[in-house]
């Protein structure tokens, strides 16, 4: 627990891991995707995978700040992607664009009060870090036929041509929402709200039946 | 006068039916009315039929830029009920129920009433504490209205999926028994007639096009046919184009036009006799005397005037449907389409005296004006006829949005309807 | 069903993804407290509907979650422009 | 019976895959490639059903989807009944069952057929707005009879047992039709590197060439289609949509497309199998290549079985090797329907005649017919049919050059099949979904597409262009400018040859004359399925009905499932004539989507059952549903109701857990709570805006209950914010709330207020949120915390906050409470939520700590007095009716939301209905929520009412009922009695009381 404290801004910042003892439960830590992994088929057109327990940082700035991007970049070693829509990725951090003064930082778990007491150290001025890492989970779709499901659950052009790798679009999904991410030429990230995680669990497996649907641990 | 009955049908089908007489006259307008009404809707013409048979003002003209009833009496899911929450709104659905109660006979037109009951289902606790609550207020309004819970609403519509297995598992719902559906263009043709008879002139393919103001005072219309129309008072009854005319007469209503979407499947043998609402899951539905399933949904959520919505409300209205009533997910929708329905911020409407003297306004009815086409009619005639409101249009004051009194029907209002 | 331009996202989106917010520039009267019952009621309530073109504002709640100005016409949909809050528009009513 | 109307060779069909199929209890038999009509016209099968008016027998006319009288019942069960399917669109499968929709018992026998013959002279148009009047009560009696009447086919009664699709598409290019033009445009676009969707209703490509023997670059028309559906399916960029129907049209070029996937196969997907995919699509351009519609002509009893559209038979004979008939007589206005005639007599039938409306028909065909001998009689019309299941002959006379009367005597002709053709009607019907009025075009004699926004472009028989040559130049042109739109560059497409037959100009002629006047011809029909006649039309236009939209409505045409695609602009010319006025005076025809009718189903898609709407969580949900709790749907949320122990009822369960948290200590999982972190130097100001009371002078560590005002007045949303730190807080909301709050928030922000430097980031789902609630709470807490965080009385008060370590998880501490004991709201990162949540077990369990659900937490807020914002508010209500004037601050520099609106002259008139406590004089009557009280139980209905119950609830800690709720004046009349008469009969009588019941010094919870 510390007060971050710079010329303008005062909040509460906190570590809120407990140690290694204890372990985290993803939303779909229910679901035992282990178990599931290892009786269900190996082979299909769809593969799911959550990325569980990654950490998860929203920032907020003024983008035509240079310091402000200037000392986000420093903080986590690479340039947040100004470009509407678009990602970067470095190592084991990864941003998303999210809107004009908005981004989405991913990074492992354990490492998210870290960047975040980072970000407090070098923002000055108008900005917002919030560690939302319980509030969101990360489902990995990849297989040949990944489009084909997206194409049943998202509302955005997902055509390569429209939606190279790289691209992030923060849209509906199902009856749900999504922050998705082109990982790959088939393969996608999906940032979803913790209390949606089993509804679109649900959908996921409905929607990918007919192409065959691998889950990994 | 020609008058409709079994009898007469008989008589003329031995001349082939060649000597029924006009419906309504197709006149050329007077210089001058007692009474202007802007817009031949249903509520216009009523409020025509009743000036003239009852209220005695029978130098009155109704204007219609297209049609007899072609707005949105032509588009509505015909849905009749009075199960209002707020004392004002249902003391005036209640006028109108007690009207269309005796309608076909009055007019001596069938605009088949079919008194077959409304459920509003529940779906939750919150659902079901509106639930008791308008029910109470309706029965201490002397409104029939009962609470059932889910078992007894099974016993009434048997095909809906009453289980615990739905999503949102219907819990009860209020019945009317008074409630049902209407014919709708027989309505407005039933009131034009009627109104016809009693000598009102009803020009139809004339537009008015702007009001004539002399000192805050309306003194007549210019007709973009007939050019100047004058008269001593003017009741525009223009639903989704009032905005467009207040302006015209230099005010704003507090109120926006919405496309309102509604649809229906194919003829189907009788299967659904009642009308099934629920605010919750938000579909609606009755099946017509033809057989159509008619399904009304949301309200699009941007000022349109285009006579459509938007395709995720008709997709939304039929998921409803079909989570509903499981059994119709291979029956088909035949066709859908729009009206533009005004709306006000408290999903009630405005009878109302304006900012220009002698010019009334009868509108804002939103999703639910087809219901109180005969009560609305009926007061609005007694204002124009006396040039004071009616006490039941009172409350309807579009005063009301500036001392606050809104009358707020959101949740009986409901999905649409 | 809408597609609409959104200015900050810099692509056209479903109309799915926004929420209509009602007519814009309407601005909070400066003084609330010396406003007229009538002045504070035309404020809230009184809206110009118009059937034709009607400046009005959307917010990307399923994306960027920013408000934004249209421009639309009502009777045919069309969008004429969609500009950023603050702004005023380029395409206005004859 | 044997397919007697098959020909031995030629068409589309696999006459070596015979299928077997049930057609009103009998068994046929058909072909692969077959639709169910052409197989039972190739069995002979003439009464496909009863007119659903006057029940006359009535068979297939059409070949395709303006179909109107071949509509049926399909299904082999129960849950697979599928009513009014047109046989004309149905491929034949073994074992399909269908049924006739209407006739009783039976179509070939129907009773109702001889009332209709006799009272059919009863029922013109809106005989039932002028009869069932009297008595009134009768109506209900009338009703049922018109009901059953009506209806067609019927809903099964069973649940589906089919899946359905949905699938969201992006194009640069959406053909819609894959006849000439639309094939051509799709190749145009493809070739350029478009994106493209090409679409077809039918199984098989090739649209008006398959029902012809057209060759096309030297070789049949089939060879030539299966070369380009090959090239485009090939092609990546291309989606090739066989089965399915582009619906509807909508605004900035959405397009509907319902594609059937199985409906072919078998009654049932195959398992696990898509029954039906709906394509949602999003695309640049639109080419419309829909073709057109042949019309039938308007004369006497031209609804016989046999009467027919001239090129359905063409269609029937080239693409399905079916004559459904021996001895044709075509009635035409022109050269094209020469094709039928042609078609019929090389099938090696007889052509009675070419009866030919016009006084010197002479095109190639003519002659062509001519040399085969075919009699062609000129000037002169089919003015009635013989026959009564079938037709057995006709009569013919001789007409005048525009049409209008009869000339000369009438000749009877022999024939049972009557082919007419009143030239073609282009299907605009995709184009006036969005709005886009049609025009009337005199040298094609049809509507075209008119005006529209979209971006839309149009190729072959939709424009007029009937001719293939034609199609295949204007769908090259629509794909070339479609390319270009698109900034992609043009492509060389050759157009194949074709032969070119010279046509000589049609006649307007819609309705054929009589020798009597059409009110004493016999009936003429213009829309079969409705039963509307000619003389149907000339008398709604004879009673006043003159706009074209009155004479539709009061005689139903073109309401049916058809729509009116046979029959609509023959009623506009019928009623153009009696009104003396031209069509497109008469007005004009305006389709709506769908195109054809679509599976509810299938437009529901995966979003139903448990996929209706999504199910919420909280990360302790899983323990909730182990032990047994009932849930109650909040939002999307699914929050624990109550947690019955076995053998419980909900009272005692609820009695249990009251009793437990007051007495020791309860626990509920808070998580659904909106949360909201707001940071800024603004934060602050931001706060004393949106919130009607002050938020200057929260300390740091503090909390502060507050109600969120709309701008006029009236609560809207409430909850506890926390200031974190100087420029940093925590906000709440109610579980239903949290969007429309944040949403709230934004839009102040971004609208209003910009200059303030404040962000909002939704921290909702971030925290699992816990409230041990109870005498306990805080002895449980210290065990679970580290020895050196002091939560005593005087260091963590009511109201303060504090972060520290619960269960070994890192935690902020709200000491709140909306029970009125001593609480602690726990919130830890949600992941780690149920670990904290068991461990608050483990060691609560000897204080015998108890989980409850939302109904508990209501009984205890509501003993407290406290509202629950969305139960005890409905938008109608300000602070000062809540008796909340406390959290209003009206000294506020800023003049918050809420302020001005609260101020309006009927927020602050005496006798509004003001929020108070409600004890029932009987402490065991339990008022229902939603009573409605009155001052004077026994003044008549409608009887004055003062307000209703808004929340009530047995207590077990009390021992008594409890309730909150509204009456008029009613925080001026504390210890006055009011009445609740029910809706059982019984009168309650309560007294106003304050509405907190309980510990009203608050001692509880500041202990």
């Amino acid at each position: 627990m510390s007060e971050v404290n710079n010329e303008a801004v005062t909040v509460s910042v906190m570590n809120q891991l407990p140690d290694a003892s204890i372990q985290g439960e993803s939303p779909l830590f229910h679901a035992d995707l282990a178990s599931v992994a290892k009786k269900g088929p190996k082979t299909g057109g769809v593969t799911f995978k959550e990325e569980a327990l990654m950490g998860q940082i929203t920032l907020r700035l003024n983008a035509e700040n240079a310091d402000q991007l200037s000392a986000a970049e420093k903080a986590l070693g690479v340039a947040l992607p100004t470009q509407p829509l678009t990602s970067v990725v470095e190592g084991d951090v990864s941003v998303r664009w999210i809107s004009p003064d908005e981004w989405l930082v991913v990074v492992p778990g354990l490492k998210a009060f870290e960047v975040e007491t980072a970000l407090h150290a070098e923002l000055s001025g108008h900005y917002q870090v919030v560690n939302i890492s319980g509030g969101w989970t990360i489902y990995k779709l990849s297989g040949a036929n990944v489009v084909d499901v997206l194409k049943k659950s998202t509302i955005v052009d997902v055509h390569p041509s429209k939606f190279p790798v790289g691209k992030v679009v923060t849209t509906t999904f199902a009856k749900s929402g999504a922050i998705i991410r082109r990982s790959g030429e088939s393969e996608f990230e999906l940032v979803v709200r913790r209390s949606f995680a089993d509804y679109l669990w649900l959908w996921i497996q409905d929607a990918s039946r007919e192409y065959g649907l691998v889950v990994q641990a | 006068m020609q008058h409709y009955s079994g009898f007469g049908l008989l008589k003329h089908s031995f001349s082939h039916h060649e000597n029924w007489q006009r419906v309504w006259r197709n006149p050329t307008p007077k210089k001058k009315y007692d009474v202007i009404i802007v817009g031949g809707g249903g509520h216009g013409l009523a409020t025509a039929y009743y000036l003239a048979k009852q209220f005695g003002v029978t130098n009155v003209a109704v204007i219609e830029k297209g049609f007899l009833g072609g707005g949105n009496t032509a588009r509505n899911t015909t849905i009749v009920r009075s199960n209002y929450l707020w004392d004002e709104s249902a003391h005036l659905y209640e006028h109108a129920m007690k009207l269309w109660e005796g309608l076909s006979q009055d007019l001596n037109y069938n605009v088949m009433f079919s008194q077959r009951g409304c459920l509003n289902l529940g779906h939750t606790l919150q659902d079901m504490r509106d639930i008791e609550r308008r029910v109470n207020a309706n029965r201490l309004n002397g409104i029939d209205g009962e609470v059932l819970d889910a078992k007894q609403v099974n016993e009434i519509v048997p095909i809906l999926d009453c289980s615990g297995n739905a999503r949102y598992p219907v819990m009860g719902a209020s019945w009317q028994p008074r409630a049902g559906v209407a014919r709708h263009d027989a309505v407005a043709w039933g009131f034009a007639r009627g109104a016809d008879m009693h000598g009102v002139d009803l020009i139809q393919q004339t537009e008015v096009v702007d009001f004539i103001i002399e000192d805050g005072t309306v003194t007549g219309v210019k007709t973009d046919r007939y050019g100047d129309i004058m008269a001593d008072k003017v009741g525009c009854v223009v639903a989704g184009h009032s905005g467009y005319m207040a302006a015209k007469a230099g005010f704003e209503l507090p109120l926006e036009s919405h496309p309102l979407q509604a649809l229906v499947s194919e003829p189907i043998k009788p299967i659904l006799d009642t009308v099934v609402m629920s605010n919750h899951v938000h579909g609606y539905a009755s099946q017509s005397d033809k057989g159509d399933l008619v399904i009304g949904a949301g309200i699009d959520s941007y000022v349109g005037y285009g006579q459509r919505g938007s395709y995720p409300t008709i997709e939304h209205t039929i998921q409803a449907i079909v989570e509903m009533f499981p059994i119709f997910s291979r029956v088909r929708m035949n066709r859908q389409w729009g009206g533009i329905v005004d709306t006000c911020p408290d999903a009630c409407p405005i009878i109302s005296k304006t900012p220009v003297k002698n010019l009334f306004f009868n509108c804002g009815w939103g999703t639910g004006g087809f219901k109180a086409t005969p009560g609305s009619g009926h007061v609005f005639a007694a204002s124009l006829a006396k040039g004071e409101m009616h006490e039941m249009a009172e409350p309807f004051s579009m005063f009301r949005f500036h001392n606050g009194a809104l009358i707020d029907e959101h949740g009986a209002a409901g999905v649409a309807h | 069903m809408f597609y609409i331009y959104c200015p900050y996202c810099g692509e056209h989106r479903e109309e799915e993804e926004f929420h209509n917010q009602g007519q814009a520039h309407i601005e909070r009267p400066a003084d609330p407290d010396s406003c007229s019952d009538e002045e504070w009621g035309n404020y809230m309530f009184f809206r110009k509907n118009p059937r034709g073109l009607h400046h009005e504002i959307w917010v990307h709640a399923a994306g960027c979650r920013k408000f934004f100005n249209v421009t639309r016409h009502t009777v045919t949909y069309e969008i004429k422009e969609v500009y950023k809050m603050g702004e005023q528009p380029k395409v206005v009513a004859e | 019976m044997s397919q007697k109307n098959r020909l031995q060779n030629g068409g589309r069909i696999d006459r070596s895959q015979p299928l077997t199929f049930t057609y009103n209890g009998k068994k046929f038999e058909g072909f692969a490639g077959d639709t169910l009509a052409s197989a039972l016209l190739a069995n002979g099968v003439d009464i496909i059903g009863r007119s659903f008016k006057y029940s006359r027998p009535r068979g297939i006319v059409a070949a395709g989807a303006e179909e109107p009288n071949a509509i049926m019942q399909l299904g082999a069960t129960e849950a697979t009944q599928v009513p009014n399917v047109r046989a004309t669109q149905q491929e034949l499968f073994s074992g399909l069952v269908s049924g006739s929709t209407n006739g009783w018992p039976s179509v070939d026998n129907d009773v109702m057929g001889l009332v209709g013959k006799f009272g059919g002279k009863m029922m013109p148009p809106g005989f039932y707005y002028k009869t069932f009047m009297y008595p009134q009560s009768m109506w209900e009696t009338y009703e049922k009879v018109i009901r059953k009447a009506a209806g067609l086919g019927r809903s099964p009664n069973e649940y589906d047992p089919d899946i359905y699709d949905k699938v969201n598409q992006h194009a640069d290019v959406v053909v819609v039709g894959a006849g000439p033009s639309g094939l051509i445009a799709a190749l145009t676009a493809a070739r350029g590197g478009a994106r493209v969707i090409i679409a077809d209703e039918q199984n098989e490509f090739g649209g008006s060439l398959l029902s012809s023997k057209e060759s096309i670059d030297g070789k049949a028309a089939h060879a030539w289609i299966a070369d380009v559906v090959k090239e485009l399916e090939a092609n990546d960029n291309v989606m090739v949509l066989p089965r399915s129907t582009v619906n509807g049209y909508h605004d900035h070029n959405f397009l509907t497309i319902h594609e059937r996937l199985t409906d072919h196969i078998a009654d049932r997907a195959p398992n696990g199998q898509v029954r039906q995919r709906y394509h949602r699509v999003r695309t640049k351009w639109v080419i419309l290549a829909t073709g057109a519609h042949e019309r039938p002509l308007v004369f006497g009893n031209n609804d016989v079985p046999g009467c027919m559209v001239a090129n359905a038979i063409s269609t029937y004979i080239n693409r399905y090797g079916v004559v459904p008939g021996k001895e044709l007589v075509l009635m035409t206005t022109n050269d094209n329907a020469y094709h039928t005639a042609i078609d019929w007599h090389d099938a090696g039938r007889k052509v009675q005649a070419i009866v030919d409306t016009r006084q010197n028909p002479e095109g190639e065909l003519v002659k062509a017919a001519r040399d085969r001998g075919i009699t062609v009689i000129a000037g002169s019309a089919v003015i009635d049919v013989h026959g009564g299941k079938r037709v057995n002959g006709v009569s013919v006379a001789s007409i005048n050059e525009d049409g209008s009367k009869i000339t000369g005597s009438v000749k009877k002709l022999s024939a049972d099949t009557v082919a007419s053709s009143g030239g073609w009607s282009p299907v605009i019907h995709l184009s006036c979904h969005t709005g886009s009025k049609p025009v009337w075009n005199e040298d094609v004699l049809g509507f075209l597409p008119g005006k529209t926004v979209q971006k839309q472009l149009t190729a072959g028989a939709i424009n007029g262009t009937f001719n293939t040559a034609g199609a295949f130049e204007e769908g090259k042109k629509a794909g070339l400018e479609a390319l270009s739109n698109l900034d992609l560059n043009a492509v060389e497409v050759a157009i194949p040859a074709t032969i070119d037959v010279k046509e000589s100009k049609a006649m307007a002629l819609f309705h054929v004359p009589h020798t009597k006047p059409t009110s004493q011809a016999p009936k003429q029909f213009v829309d079969y399925q409705n039963d509307v006649t000619a003389a149907g039309i000339e008398l709604a236009c004879r009673e006043g009905f003159e706009s074209i939209e009155h004479v539709k409505r009061y005689t139903a045409m073109g309401f049916g499932t058809d729509q009116g695609k046979l029959g609509n602009i023959n009623g506009m010319a019928v009623a153009a004539k009696i009104l003396n006025k031209s069509i497109p005076e008469t007005g004009t025809t305006i389709f709506r989507p769908n195109y054809t009718p679509i599976t509810f189903g299938a437009i529901a898609g995966r979003d139903c059952g448990a996929l209706f709407d999504p199910e919420r969580y909280s990360a302790m949900h899983k323990w909730h549903l182990e032990h047994g709790a009932k849930f109650e749907d909040v939002g999307q949320w699914k929050r624990p109701w109550y947690f019955p122990k076995a053998g419980e009822s909900m009272q005692q369960s609820l009695d249990r857990e009251c009793l437990a948290t007051r007495e020791s200590i309860g626990i509920l999982d808070a998580s659904t709570l909106g949360k909201i972190d707001i940071q800024g130097k603004d934060a602050r100001e931001f706060l004393g805006r949106i919130y009607s009371n002050a938020w200057a002078k929260l300390p740091v560590g503090k909390c502060r209950y507050g109600l969120m005002l709309k701008e006029d007045g009236m609560v809207f949303d409430d909850g506890v914010t926390s200031c974190l730190a100087e420029n940093h807080f925590l906000m709440t909301t109610t579980s239903g709330g949290a969007a429309t709050v944040l949403n709230w928030l934004e839009l102040y922000h971004q609208t209003e207020w910009p200059e303030l430097e404040v962000y909002f980031t939704s921290v909702t789902d971030h925290w699992a949120t816990m409230t041990i609630s109870g005498p306990n709470s805080r002895k449980l807490l210290e065990e679970l915390i580290d020895s050196d965080v002091d939560v005593s009385k005087d260091s963590f008060k009511f109201m303060d906050w504090k972060p520290m370590t619960v269960a070994g998880v890192p935690a902020r501490v709200f000491r709140i409470s909306f029970t009125g004991e001593l609480s602690f709201e726990i919130n830890v990162q949600a992941n780690y939520g149920m670990h904290v949540w068991k461990k608050l077990f483990e060691h609560g369990e000897k204080y015998n700590l108890t989980p409850y659900g939302t109904e508990t937490m209501h009984i205890l807020r509501a003993e407290k007095g406290f509202i629950i914002a969305g139960q005890d508010t409905d938008g109608s209500v300000h602070p000062y009716d809540l008796g909340m004037g406390w959290a209003v601050s009206m000294n506020k520099p800023f003049s918050f939301i809420g302020k001005r609106g609260m101020q309006r002259e009927d927020c602050v008139r005496a006798e509004r209905k003001q929020m108070v406590g409600i004890k029932t004089i009987d402490p065991n009557v339990v008022l229902p929520e939603g009573a409605q009280g009155v001052f004077d139980p026994t003044a008549p209905i409608p009887m004055p009412m003062v307000g209703h119950v808004s929340s009530s609830y047995w207590s077990a800690c009390l021992g008594r009922s409890v309730a909150l709720g509204f009456v008029k004046g009613g925080l001026d009349k504390m210890g006055e009695k009011v009445y609740y008469p029910l809706v059982d009969g019984r009168i309650v009588e309560a007294e106003i009381c304050s509405p907190i019941f309980l510990d009203p010094k608050g001692e509880r919870q500041n202990v």
